[in-house]
């Protein structure tokens, strides 16, 4: 069974925390160990981030999310509405390219990349809005374990 | 960050800054607005820790690695308390811990300075 | 400046608490005391809960909510489907009456009596799906407090 | 719940349940299905520590006052330690610290007992 959730949220840095509080837990509830859950936490952010400071032509603009989850994994979808007229540049070849380009040690221009790292799969593409699309997907290994934990 | 996200104390000539808040975007803001001030301040030897902290992100390390930068020119320098396999991770990954050295304790950062 | 943020959740009780998560650090951002995070949190629990426990046609159905802030409060709507044909008996004096005939110390039929009691505002309306529509609504009184807290 | 919300202690002849999650409709079942195991298994002195809890819906309590009434029944009982104020509240609000006491410490929730 797919469960789909649906989250529209003002374009602002100040509300990434509580989208981050709502995934940690999600991630738990649907059975992520707690490095997976780091992980998503952390995708999740830079994917965010990145559609507040670079996807959102306004201070009133919006962002969309959606958990889809079913046993086998959690895909989180993120769309913004794009701050200039198009997107075209953000093929897979500049995301591939930029990656590359990156220097350690510097302060900006990670996020793509830990997002890419931290996730078992990663798209991005231009939507209709003049936005991106950015789906980023985590497989469920669940380890099943009782509810009791007894010392 | 809300109230109470930043701590500071003093041991002789260094400042330490305790975060006791996640670090996205938003807190990396006020932590970096934070520490510009130490540093207009006159502040030269600061560590920050992050033993309260179980996430940050990509731009709260960068703004971490600019104050290091700062603080360098200066002859002062940043170092950063920190643990968490998370944050280790997150430092490793994106290439931090080749500037910014991540420290188990305290007492380890400030032996740093000496 | 009015802030809206929507939610869709599957009516699973399983995700309650990833909802609250995010309401209480949602509350939190927008400036509520930790004591009020805290009865935010029970009255968003008492009243998601019914939606999905009281309110839900079946284990595929939708609750929806809505978080409506400005800087003088945080007003929570939340909607389900509905169990039954009509909820016309659901009127303010049934609900009166119903918390009324409240027997403290007993299991059950605490969740309005709550939620009414830790929110400054509560209101039930039928809906036209044949739901419930709950508002909630919580006064912000902002103590300011500088960032810095030095001991 | 997730996994390691509950562990389960013995002090003699009392079984001590510490509850390290919050506890909604979801985790209520959860917590209500554990204690019915307990009380299957011959348990008749049971304390369930809440302070590893930040929040608890009235389903959560109704379920504790539940399975006080049953324990009471064979002349067991189940003693609630609790100490956080909003935990208290809640309990107050409900009317059920009425039927159930919340206790300070084990301490104080086992000398119950005697
Ligand atoms: N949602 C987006 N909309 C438009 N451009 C984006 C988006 N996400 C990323 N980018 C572009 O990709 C670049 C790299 O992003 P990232 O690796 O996260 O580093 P940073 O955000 O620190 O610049 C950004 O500077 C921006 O130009
Ligand atoms: N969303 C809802 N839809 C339909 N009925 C509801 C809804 N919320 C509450 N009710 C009715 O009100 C009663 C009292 O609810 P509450 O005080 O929360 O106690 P409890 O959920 O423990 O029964 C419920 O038993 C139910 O009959």
């Amino acid at each position: 069974m797919q469960e789909h959730i649906e989250l529209k949220m003002p374009s602002r840095l100040l509300y990434v925390s509580s989208i981050l509080a709502f995934a940690r837990r999600l991630a738990q509830q649907i059975g992520f160990s707690q490095t997976r859950m780091n992980d998503i936490t952390s995708v999740i952010d830079e994917v965010c981030s990145n559609a507040i400071e670079h996807g959102s032509p306004g201070a009133t603009s919006e962002i969309d999310l959606t958990f889809l989850s079913n046993s086998s994994q959690l895909e989180v979808l993120v769309r913004d509405k794009g701050q200039e007229a198009d997107n075209d540049w953000l093929t897979e070849g500049w995301v591939d390219e930029f990656i590359q380009g990156r220097t350690p040690g510097t302060e900006r221009g990670h996020g793509i990349y830990l997002a890419k790292k931290l996730s078992d799969h990663m798209e991005m593409q231009p939507n209709s809005h003049g936005g991106i699309n950015v789906s980023v997907t985590f497989a469920l290994v669940v380890i099943p374990e009782s509810v009791y934990h007894t010392v | 960050m809300p109230t109470k996200s930043l701590t500071i104390r003093e041991d002789s000539d260094v400042i330490i800054v305790d975060v006791n808040s996640d670090l996205g975007s938003y807190e990396a803001a006020e932590l970096r607005r934070g520490l510009q001030e130490l540093i207009g301040q006159e502040a030269e030897k600061i560590i920050v820790n992050l033993n309260g902290v179980q996430h940050i992100n990509s731009t709260a390390v960068g703004a971490l690695v600019g104050i290091a930068k700062r603080l360098r020119q200066k002859s002062g320098d940043l170092k950063v308390i920190g643990t968490a396999d998370h944050i280790k991770r997150t430092f490793d990954l994106i290439g931090a811990s080749r500037v910014l050295e991540l420290y188990e304790s305290e007492a380890s950062a400030l032996a740093g300075f000496k």
